[in-house]
């Protein structure tokens, strides 16, 4: 795990709270069936104290992004980008032993790579599972270098909860695909060259059969990036406008009409980034936290103290929880949907401790420029994005419990009989 | 105890709603709609008694408009000026009193400790609360504006250096009671709007091919709101009618009101928020600033602790 | 409102706390469309006095059935039993006036009529609303007279919140009705000389259309009586089993195939009996109220005096959303389904004030006999009783709030093609 | 720190819990059932050292058993000689603790302020925490059975009157703190034991045509018992790591592991019981079995506000 240097960093496909830690190498760290254990042998101890001594002497030498390329190149050359992803595409094809170990030592630094990391974490990683041959030697080794940036396209806004909802058109026209309509909550979109993008290419067929992930060229003509401002007052996210934006026909992921397969494949991906990180590092930064509050608060009270106790149990208690989902990964037990329960868990307490942060600091914490005041408007942040609160009580109920499923009002219908947000 | 709204209390309430509902929270202070509200519908001097030219209405009344005007999150130093006025009934400045009922003087109130003044930066005269306790009128003081969560209204950090300053008497824990009341009244209409705009949207968001009101994961948190709404309105009908009628119940109901109606609105202005989903999170949607009033308004008299141990002693717990 | 002379007093399809408070004529109390305002003048206050007088002259002499049934027929022969039920029938003809200077001067005595609740509150209203001339004069003037005790049979352990799935079966045979089947929950069955029953009588219809609601004679031969022991280790509720039960023709509540509605019609009645009576009285007994709490918690805690203060916060918002309500009804304002709400609120404080307050007590408070290891045990009743939570929820949502239905897989399917509970 | 269970734990829980399923909670004390827990599984021995016959097994060990004899509301003394074996393993005595690992003694764990003991009337010893503090074996004590909520175990009211005693020691803090663990482990077992039973219910009761486990309003709630199911095991299996492995962190592991564990097992049976609806009421069902066991737990060693006030004072809040 690696803290990202980025004030109240957001990614995906919404934003996560300051402080929020998450794989450099997105999910493939702990993709255990197919990569790692490849019986690579060597001393992680060396291993550990050589990435230190690079880490210690590559400070980052700038927050822009140009400084973020020239930076993921140096950590690319050096060997330390893409640790466990194939070699044949440009990865460097060790073992979860060593991505461990990296991160181990990683933890202790802030790395300036913010904007790959939807690439690294989600793209690259569905690319690897579904791409072509040409797809991956394209891009896979230029985005693990931090050539190139990469966002990623789904969420609309008729169709947040609900992705398969879209209304994204991509039509053939010419061997080519002809795409209009609105993209919303896409981080990093500002800056990317490259994007993972969902659209209906079949309206006729039920929702979910009908839509075709599409690699676009975010430079291309048609494509409009807006920054979305937030509650917060500062733009985390933007909107994308297409507009008879033309896609050449090698840039489907995986097969026309099987965009939905793509997406789920790419919202794992997501999913595993987000729960690999959720509540194991980056406390130190943040106001809400125990250790913050303690300091500020007026323990004397002991309601207060009483309060601050709440707090204590319920962060550590998520904070063991995902040690444990740690181990169990590590020991070859893949958490799948018990993720989503960590993933509710930390959006829960992050509103509950921003919540109980202001009314222990009082007026003075809701006044512009303190920490609080971000915080408590960034707090909800993480019950929307990556699957509501809502969304994720379905996940752990159906795919953990295995309750029996809502009745599904919309799984035969044609999409375009469908009712759907205007 | 009267727990309902006279006919003419619910005539006050359609024309303030109706008034209001022209006013953008992000509009900012509009003293042209303040003179109209003060002029128009005499809002200003509803508490204020006749012979100081006011309306002579009670903090019943009083509360029906502050309802309103939370729903609305009306912009600008409303709910400061009125504060400062429940403070000056307490011990009565004839000049202050019809400057404010005729719409000519904006009134903040402040306490000696708290630098952070609700209004501050509108305000023609602080109505301090100083330890003795006395009630200072204090004029020419300095101030730089603040910056809140909340856009729709600003504070001042306040500073009494070179103010003039004019005892106005001594005051009792009413001023403080009011001031509770007045507080979970705009509360109550911050909670009840919050609630109406989820329900709203409930009834026309599609997810999954349904409206999302038609999810019991949507409906039941709605419909635990309702509860909230409604318990939050008795609490408010009640403390205020105390104000009026039984004013020995008073402190004991203005802490009760404030104590649940403020955790009640926050949870709400939250929930409601998060039930909107993304859009809800954007900047161009109404629901953080009622997220944010809420906050604001919960700690602004300090802490909901603070309102739990005053409970605490009034109920004689020790 | 009258408080009940009962301990741990439950009525209706299921229990309610003790202490809990219930009108005693029911929801005709409240009716002003139909019986009340008939102009009637008279010194309210000379009427108060002459009850109260009445009352003191009248102390009940035991506490069995047999008291009860005299006690009730000399409070009927004072005039103070059906006060606005209409004359014609047996009730007294007057208005909500008297009514209320009734209960506000009865509420200060403890009048054994337990046995006659759902009579007064839920059978006798239906049989007014719903009933034959004949139905009528055969029994109203005898369940106000405390001649017969009457039981709701609706509730069945295959259908509890889904009244209207149950499978008690009504077969027509030689000009009657012959029933088969169980019901479950129900109170003062045991002593009951008649019931109200709802029966399937046509399994080949929707489930709602298929019902019939009979007058069941409980002395008749094929019905039998079995105490239901429930979580408190004592029988507040009753099963009732019905094998070939014989119906006369003329012992059809409403129409034939009608049951549903007439159904609605006694849980309107029984709702409105509930709320009523919710959080208006009867604190005094209660050993999970704030003042009873106050006095043997450890005060000197202050995080003790904030869990007292939470208790006393949601009691008065309770009492006074309650008292709201009744000044609403008073008006004239008819409740309707924010009454649910009311009941909601109270199941949710009765069970949270019992865990506070054993957690106030200690392990002391569980010793058998300590009241509040009763109140504990008796705590989830309210929170099933009259509609689960759950169900409360759905009423706001869907009555109070106007939100959308949820999707209904029941409503237009045979109920013999329909899934249900074996 | 280790949060996992290791194979020979896996195993011993296997065979716990194949043991246990033919035990009913309302069977109660049955030597025969503990002659064979104690002989074949050697269960009253797991954690006494070798050299007093016992297993040398750790609190990790003891934990995966409590869970599955909480899990199956294991009726009898079980938990009330575990704490005093526990209590034992601080000051050792070697005919007591061999005793008990050869299931010849049951003890129970008292403290001197406390007259309610758990298992007091089975045991043939009581170990009593006095306030210098020594940890003094009691023979010959007075006692009278206390029939509480939970009737799936028995209380006693013992008094010491005309009693045995002899001191074995000064027992640490330590004594406290592994009844903390032990408890939260068999509370996590009723925890997990409730919300596998509503989840079981909710996949084949039907309401309104369909299984009430796919509506939201049971759905969610139980996805939320399940996730504090997830925390409650993490921070049981934590806590018991710390009293094996890194005992300078058990004060505070422990008393964080009752404070969370005690409440979210009694708010899973709470609602469990609720979920299943009329028939969770009845007495037939074992719903109000767990319940109760729950609630007794949950306040055994004291309301949880006092492990929450410990807690305070461990991490240095004043």
């Amino acid at each position: 795990m690696i803290t990202i240097g980025h004030r109240g960093a957001s990614y995906g496909r919404f934003s996560i709270k300051p402080g929020q830690s998450r794989s450099l190498y997105g999910s493939r760290a702990r993709d255990y069936s197919k990569w790692a254990l490849i019986g690579v042998t060597m001393d992680l101890a060396e291993y550990g104290r050589r990435a230190r001594a690079w880490l210690d002497a590559h400070p980052p030498t700038g927050d822009d992004v140009a400084a973020a390329r020239s930076y993921m190149a140096d950590l690319y050359d050096a060997g330390y980008s893409g640790i466990t992803w194939p070699a044949e595409w440009g990865g460097q094809g060790l073992t979860q032993a060593e991505e461990r170990a990296f991160a181990a030592v990683a933890r202790d630094y802030t790395l300036p790579i913010y904007v790959f990391s939807i690439g690294l974490g989600m793209c690259g990683p569905t690319l690897v599972d579904l791409g072509t041959p040409e797809q991956k030697t394209r891009h896979i080794r230029r985005l693990l270098r931090g050539e190139d940036i990469w966002c990623q396209l789904f969420s609309e806004p008729g169709a947040g909860s609900d992705v398969a909802a879209l209304q994204t058109r991509a039509a053939e026209d010419n061997g080519e695909w002809v795409v209009n309509g609105q993209k919303v909550w896409t981080s990093v979109a500002q800056h990317a060259d490259y994007g993972l993008l969902l659209t209906r290419t079949d309206p006729s067929v039920p929702k979910h059969r009908g839509l075709t992930m599409l690699i676009v060229d975010m430079h291309a003509p048609g494509v409009t990036v807006r920054p979305l401002k937030d509650m917060t007052g500062r733009a985390h996210f933007n909107e994308i406008f297409f507009d008879d934006v033309r896609v050449p026909a090698d840039c489907v992921v995986g097969q026309v009409g099987e965009g939905w397969n793509a997406a789920v494949t790419t919202l794992l991906h997501e999913r595993l980034s987000i729960s690999s990180g959720v509540g194991m590092s980056g406390e130190k930064d943040n106001p809400t936290s125990f250790a913050a509050l303690s300091k500020v608060a007026d323990t004397s009270d002991p309601v207060v103290r009483d309060q601050l106790v709440e707090l204590y149990i319920r962060s550590r208690a998520l904070a063991l929880f995902n040690q444990r989902l740690a181990q169990e990964t590590k020991a070859g037990i893949f958490p799948g949907a018990r993720g989503s329960a960590a993933k509710l868990l930390l959006a829960e307490l992050t509103t509950f401790s921003a919540d109980l942060a202001v009314d222990l600091v009082g007026p003075e914490a809701l006044v512009e420029g303190h920490p609080l005041a971000n915080a408590l408007a960034l707090s909800p942040a993480l019950a929307l994005g990556g699957g509501t609160n809502e969304i994720m009580r379905n996940i752990v109920g159906d795919r953990v419990l295995n309750l029996p499923p809502e009745p599904r009002v919309d799984k035969n219908v044609p999409f375009n009989e469908l009712k759907v947000n205007s | 105890m009267n727990l309902l709204l006279s006919a003419e209390q619910q005539d006050l309430r359609a024309a303030v709603r109706s008034f209001l509902s022209n006013v953008n929270p992000r509009d900012g202070y509009d003293p042209a709609v303040y003179g109209r509200m003060n002029g128009e519908l005499g809002l200003a001097g509803l508490v204020i008694p006749d012979e100081y030219g006011g309306a002579g209405g009670g903090i019943s009344d009083l509360s029906v408009v502050l309802v309103e005007t939370g729903a609305a999150l009306l912009p600008g130093p409303f709910l400061a000026t009125t504060l400062a006025t429940l403070a000056l009934l307490e011990c009565p400045d004839k000049e202050l009193l019809s400057g404010i009922a005729e719409g000519r003087i904006n009134a903040a109130l402040a306490w000696e400790d708290r630098p952070l003044v609700l209004g501050g930066m509108e305000a023609d005269v602080l109505i301090l609360v100083t330890g003795e306790p006395s009630l200072v009128a204090v004029e020419g003081f300095g101030r730089e504006p603040v910056e809140t969560i909340d856009i729709t209204r600003g504070m001042a950090r306040v500073s009494l250096d070179g103010a003039t300053t004019r005892v106005l008497g001594r005051p009792s824990d009413r001023v403080h009671d009011l001031a509770m009341v007045a507080i979970a009244a705009e509360q109550l209409g911050v909670l009840r709007e919050s609630l109406a705009a989820i329900v709203s949207y409930a009834k026309v968001r599609v997810a999954f091919g349904r409206f999302i009101g038609s999810y019991q994961g949507v409906k039941h948190k709605l419909a635990d709101m309702h509860c909230a709404l409604e318990q939050a309105e008795s609490l408010v009908r009640h403390a205020a009618w105390t104000a009026d009628a039984a004013p020995d119940e008073l402190p004991l109901a203005a802490a009760l009101a404030q104590a649940y109606v403020g955790r009640a609105c926050f949870q709400a202005a939250k929930d409601s928020l998060l039930l909107h989903g993304g859009i809800g999170f954007t900047w161009e949607h109404d629901a953080h600033l009622y997220f944010k009033r809420a906050k604001s308004d919960e700690v602004l008299l300090g802490p909901p602790r603070l309102h739990r141990s005053r409970l605490a002693a009034l109920l004689g717990l020790s």
